[in-house]
């Protein structure tokens, strides 16, 4: 049985023998970083969040925008999403366990991690935020492997499920507006100062998320025997495609809102991502790339010609997905340190045992991705056995 | 010794309970401070005169690491910050300007933790192991502090520092009577608190002594020095239109 | 009413050392019974095994899960059903380490009067949490039993102390530990169809372990003990000189007096799983009963008469009527 | 015949690799004595003092100290009180190393000796400094000794 689940074993060993590899990596640099602390990574004391906590709030992104299958299906009942729903919930635990993986690993006193329960202070968005991703893992937790289990035994998941479902709905929101509070509400940090920090965060979050699941489905659908099919990936690429203007369009009026005011606070930041600050300009050619990307992947995702080949989908969706991650997971977090409230232009460059343990962590997510997206598979070997290409054993 | 066990078991029973109702209690109400009474304060504040610091002098800022073993690492955007001299733009971002008094615009301003009224960097704190207490004076707990940093993308002054590695080895000269902070926590200026309960003035007032650069004292008592030259001369603060209310005044004439 | 039985052992287990402590009775207490226990424990555990080893094991059995090793193109599966010693060792270790065979437990539920087959890992996750952590806990014990301590003591407390939550820093076996015995014990009164199978005998040990933990936790953080004294008397039995040091309490006694009871039920009943699991024969014997003739030792001698002795007897008879004959 | 000699084999390995676990304590410690550490109680400013008290009667201390330390610190970094009164109207300064330390002047015959036997390893050294034993006192310290008892 086991066996019909992948085309190929042999790749699929090889990627988790990677996986291991870099998580085994992941884990040696870690322990350098708790034996010296968090002097071996790139921050100091004008950027002192860096990579972890920018790859942690992009990871919550991904995590919530699995309420982009939830909601459609459930509310709405697009039948097309019925078979990809849990997709979408799996994804969201791998992307909480890595998000909440970030936290600790960027924690200075990891031992005392408890402290946030234990001395549990609800004036601090952190508090509310440990509270929404905890119950979020959760509930997808309890939601996917009830449903998964539903559909391999043929029964219909308990009637319990269905207000837990509707409940995780409005909560994905919530995780990634608690997330977005963590910066729009400091006092001097001008970058991250914003009312729309909340409505870019889930803008963002609802393009890059289905990008990576309309990836992994053309995966699953190279190397294994399930087929996601064609429609629900054309309805994935126009939402990541509205998903996607609304969150140029907001950084736009970001844009406008700094330059046009001439608030030198509010400008500063946007010229030290796309142009440099008295030669400071680490994030220029990054910051371009994303946007260049983000233009080039709207344009294919608008043009239906374009976003019916899958190819060009597929490109577009890498180019969404990359052009968000360094977005999120690179600009906004570190360019809010710079300058600093007092004006210093800090940099901030990872160094390499920083990057060796945030691809761990990565590394860690999609390994139970793949654990998981394998039970997914087994099950639908097992159910849709229409759907089964190749197990042409007799 | 039964007293404070039955307290402390009384305490865990009450976290239990009132567990749930925790986010109604202001997080102000879980820092009941005395301290201010052994120095007979209500309210600690501290006023800078610029002008009077000599050009070149480091008096305040040798004696604050000194007494509190703050280490001294090389290396631009390194340094553990207590106080420090920031130049005048740095400090006061919206006040410079072509035409500003070249004395002024010259001389580096100190800056150290303002002891904000309305503190954000208590206010994101996640474990409480920043406070304030009622005499005014934000506090660390160092042995709470988990290092996660959300205070200083809080703090709208960089008053507050990260030990990325183990100070130690980056101190001086050691004094034995306050200790040292471990890798992984935040640290920051605490008015000298253990100093005021002991009542001495805080270790940079003493050193800056008569030149009277700065100057320590109660903010509600209207007789005491400092607020009697507030009367006289015009002060501001450090981004007082975010709301922090600063207690850091700086003489302008 | 087994469970009420149960409470009334664990209730006597736990006022009769409060009572003997009260009554002066330290030496009892603190060094007749626990090295009576260990005594029973360690001679009971061997006389066990011994019994078994000397009951005759009638066959390799096939029959568990897994492809046998057959033809070459076949896949076998080396870890479920070994053909040789080390696929043995494999499968014994997994057995012991990970449970595996609780791991594929299934549950049967009704849907619409037919029989649904689910997953379930509830018993082994806190199974193998309830084992893990008394290795653990037992490991950690070591510090009062070494001096200096064992290195792998100190590098467990460590680990099992990694955060820093209270003073003593709170052990997460010991959290564990209690969890997983409290998820195993009320499994058994929860589940109607557990406790209608459920006796004293698995009520019991479980009672003893919860009480071991409790007073065990409640002497580390709560009603504290004086540490150089409990390790005076550890060093006492273990070096034959018994020593009854002062400032043992009574919440000590009760721990050691449980201890000692679980060592002396040990080997009377379940428990013994532990040694048992490395006898069961299907897990200890290789599935090769295709490719090697096992004989029964104690087969009773059965009078063969080969086909070379039958032609012998008969080959002038055979010839007479024409039938074929190996030997002229 | 050959097979029952093989689980023969397995079954004495079993229950020597059983046998040795469970008695390993014992050959762990054969032959050598496990003494009960000597704690040195013969600092100058112990011998200076009236009356030996410490600020709680030896038996908690020796139960509760880490939770005197810990109350200790919640109460003066937290709240401010610095000052500790015990029952019989002592005060002193709750401070571990200007109070515990000044007559405890000796960290490795007294906190250290009894750690290392218990195997506790506690984090205050991290951050607090030991104070510098002054000189002479520690072969004071030497002549005469003390136990925990």
């Amino acid at each position: 049985m086991i066996d019909q689940t992948s085309g190929n074993r042999r790749i699929e060993w090889l990627w988790v023998g990677i996986l291991v590899i870099v998580i085994a990596i992941g884990v040696i640099a870690y322990l350098r970083q708790l034996q010296e602390g968090l002097g071996i990574t790139g921050m100091n004391q004008n950027v002192t969040w860096g990579l972890y906590i920018a790859q942690f709030t992009f990871l919550v992104g991904i995590a919530a925008s699995a309420v982009m299958l939830i909601l459609p299906y459930y509310l709405h009942d697009y039948k097309l999403f019925g078979r990809i729903t849990l997709l979408g919930e799996f994804l969201a635990v791998a992307a909480v366990l890595m998000s909440v993986t970030f936290i600790i690993v960027d924690l200075g006193r990891p031992d005392r991690a408890f402290n946030v329960i234990l001395h549990a202070s609800p004036s601090s968005i952190l508090f509310w935020d440990m509270i929404v991703l905890t119950g979020y893992l959760l509930l997808n937790l309890v939601i996917g492997w009830t449903v998964l289990e539903g559909e391999r035994k043929g029964v219909p998941p308990p009637g319990w499920v269905k207000p837990l479902i509707y409940l995780s709905i409005p909560w994905a929101i919530s995780i990634h507006t608690v997330t977005a509070f963590i910066y729009a509400g400091l006092p001097g940090r001008s970058f991250w100062l914003t009312a729309i920090m909340a409505p870019r965060f889930l803008a963002s979050a609802f393009a890059s998320g289905p990008a990576l699941l309309v990836l992994v489905c053309l995966v699953l659908r190279r190397y294994t025997v399930f087929d996601a099919g064609r429609e629900p990936l054309q309805t994935l690429g126009k939402i990541i495609a509205y998903a996607l203007a609304a969150s140029i369009f907001f950084v736009l009026m970001e844009l406008f809102t700094a330059f046009y005011s001439g608030i030198p606070s509010l400008a500063h930041h946007f010229e030290y991502m796309f142009v440099g600050i008295e030669g400071h300009a680490t994030l220029v050619p990054w910051m371009w790339t994303s946007a260049v990307l983000a233009v080039a992947a709207l344009a294919v995702l608008l043009i239906p010609r374009l976003r019916r080949n899958e190819a060009w989908l597929a490109a577009a969706c890498a180019a969404v997905f990359v052009s968000l991650w360094i977005e999120k997971g690179l600009g906004l977090v570190v360019t809010g340190f710079i300058p600093s409230p007092t004006g210093e232009i800090g940099t901030y460059i990872p160094t390499a045992l920083e990057i060796a343990i945030t691809l761990g962590v990565w590394a860690g997510g999609l390994l139970i991705l793949t654990l998981l997206y394998r039970l997914f598979v087994a099950v639908k070997a097992l159910t849709e056995p229409v759907a089964v290409k190749g197990a042409g054993e007799p | 010794m039964i007293d404070t066990e039955r307290r402390r078991l009384l305490k865990i029973a009450g976290t239990l309970i009132l567990g749930s109702m925790l986010p109604i209690i202001p997080c102000s109400a879980s820092s009941p401070g005395r301290s201010a009474s052994a120095a007979g304060a209500g309210r600690w504040g501290m006023v800078i005169d610029p002008r009077k610091c000599p050009a070149g002098c480091r008096d305040c800022i040798d004696a604050c690491h000194a007494v509190h073993n703050v280490p001294h690492i090389a290396g631009p955007g390194n340094e553990i910050r207590w106080i420090r001299q920031v130049p005048f733009q740095n400090a006061f971002p919206d006040q410079g300007h072509p035409y500003l008094d070249a004395g002024r615009r010259d001389v580096p301003v100190l800056a150290l933790c303002n002891h904000c009224e309305n503190p954000p960097c208590v206010r994101v704190c996640p474990t409480k192991a920043t406070f304030r207490r009622s005499d005014g004076i934000v506090v660390m707990d160092y042995h709470r502090c988990i290092g996660c940093r959300f205070c200083i993308a809080a703090c709208p002054y960089g008053s507050r520092s990260m030990n990325f590695r183990d100070p130690r080895p980056f101190i001086r000269t050691v004094n034995p009577d306050y200790p040292t902070r471990t890798r992984g926590v935040v640290e920051k200026c605490n008015f000298c608190e253990e100093r005021l309960a002991k009542g001495m003035p805080p270790a940079c007032v003493e050193a800056c002594g008569k030149r009277g650069a700065l100057l320590f004292g109660d903010m509600t008592d209207p007789s005491s020095e400092i607020r009697r030259l507030m009367k006289d001369r015009p002060t501001i603060r450090r981004r007082p239109e975010l709301g922090t209310d600063p207690h850091v005044f700086y003489i302008v004439s | 009413m087994p469970i009420f039985a149960s409470l009334l052992f664990i209730v006597i287990a736990i006022l009769f050392p409060l009572f003997a402590a009260s009554a002066g009775w330290h030496g009892l207490l603190g060094i007749v019974i626990p090295c009576a226990a260990w005594a029973v424990f360690v001679f009971g555990f061997v006389w066990r095994v011994v019994v078994w080893a000397r009951s005759p094991v009638p066959f390799r059995i096939p029959v568990t899960s897994g492809q046998q090793r057959s033809l070459s193109w076949i896949k076998a599966d080396a870890a479920e059903n070994p053909s040789g010693r080390w696929g043995v060792a494999l499968r014994m270790f997994l057995e012991v380490a990970l449970f595996r065979s609780l791991f594929r437990n299934t549950r049967t539920d009704l849907y619409k009067g037919r029989p649904v087959y689910g997953r379930t890992k509830n018993l082994w996750l806190f199974g193998w949490l309830f084992h893990a952590s008394f290795l653990v806990i037992l490991v950690r014990h070591l510090r009062l039993f070494s001096e200096p301590v064992v290195p792998m003591a100190d590098t467990l407390a460590a680990v099992d102390g990694m955060f820093e939550i209270g003073v003593p820093t709170l052990y997460l076996s010991d959290l564990c530990l209690l969890a997983a015995a409290a998820f195993l014990l009320l499994r058994r009164i929860v589940i109607p169809r557990v406790r209608y199978i459920s006796l004293a005998q698995d009520y019991i040990p479980l009672l003893l372990v919860l009480c071991i933990a409790g007073s065990g936790l409640l002497m580390r953080h709560f009603d504290k003990i004086d540490l150089v004294a409990v390790k005076e008397l550890a060093s006492g039995w273990i070096c034959f000189v018994p020593t009854l040091p002062e400032g043992l309490t009574a919440v000590f006694f009760v721990h050691l007096f449980c201890v000692s009871a679980l060592l002396v039920w040990f080997p009377l009943g379940k428990l013994m799983h532990m040694g048992g699991v490395f006898l069961s024969p299907t897990r200890n014997l290789a599935n090769d009963s295709r490719r090697r003739r096992h004989v029964n030792p104690w087969n009773a001698p059965v009078k063969v008469h080969t086909y070379e002795e039958y032609e012998e007897e008969f080959r002038n008879q055979m010839k007479a009527v024409g039938l074929p004959v190996d030997k002229e | 015949m050959k097979g029952r000699r093989g689980g023969l084999i397995a079954i004495g390995i079993g229950l020597a690799v059983f046998l040795a676990l469970a008695t390993y304590p014992f050959w762990h410690a054969a032959g050598k004595a496990m003494p009960v550490p000597e704690l040195d109680l013969e600092t100058p400013a112990i011998r200076a003092l009236p009356a030996r008290l410490c600020v709680a009667p030896t038996a908690e201390m020796k139960t509760r100290h880490m939770q005197i330390l810990d109350e200790w610190r919640t109460e003066v970094v937290r709240n401010g009180r610095r000052t500790f009164e015990t029952p019989d109207g002592r005060r002193f300064d709750r401070s571990l190393t200007r109070t515990c330390m000044q007559c405890h002047s000796n960290k490795e015959r007294f906190c250290d000796r009894c750690h290392d036997y218990a195997g506790v390893k506690p984090k205050c050294w991290d951050c607090h400094i030991v104070p510098e034993t002054p000189s002479g006192e520690a072969s004071a310290a030497v002549a005469g000794k003390g136990t925990l008892k």
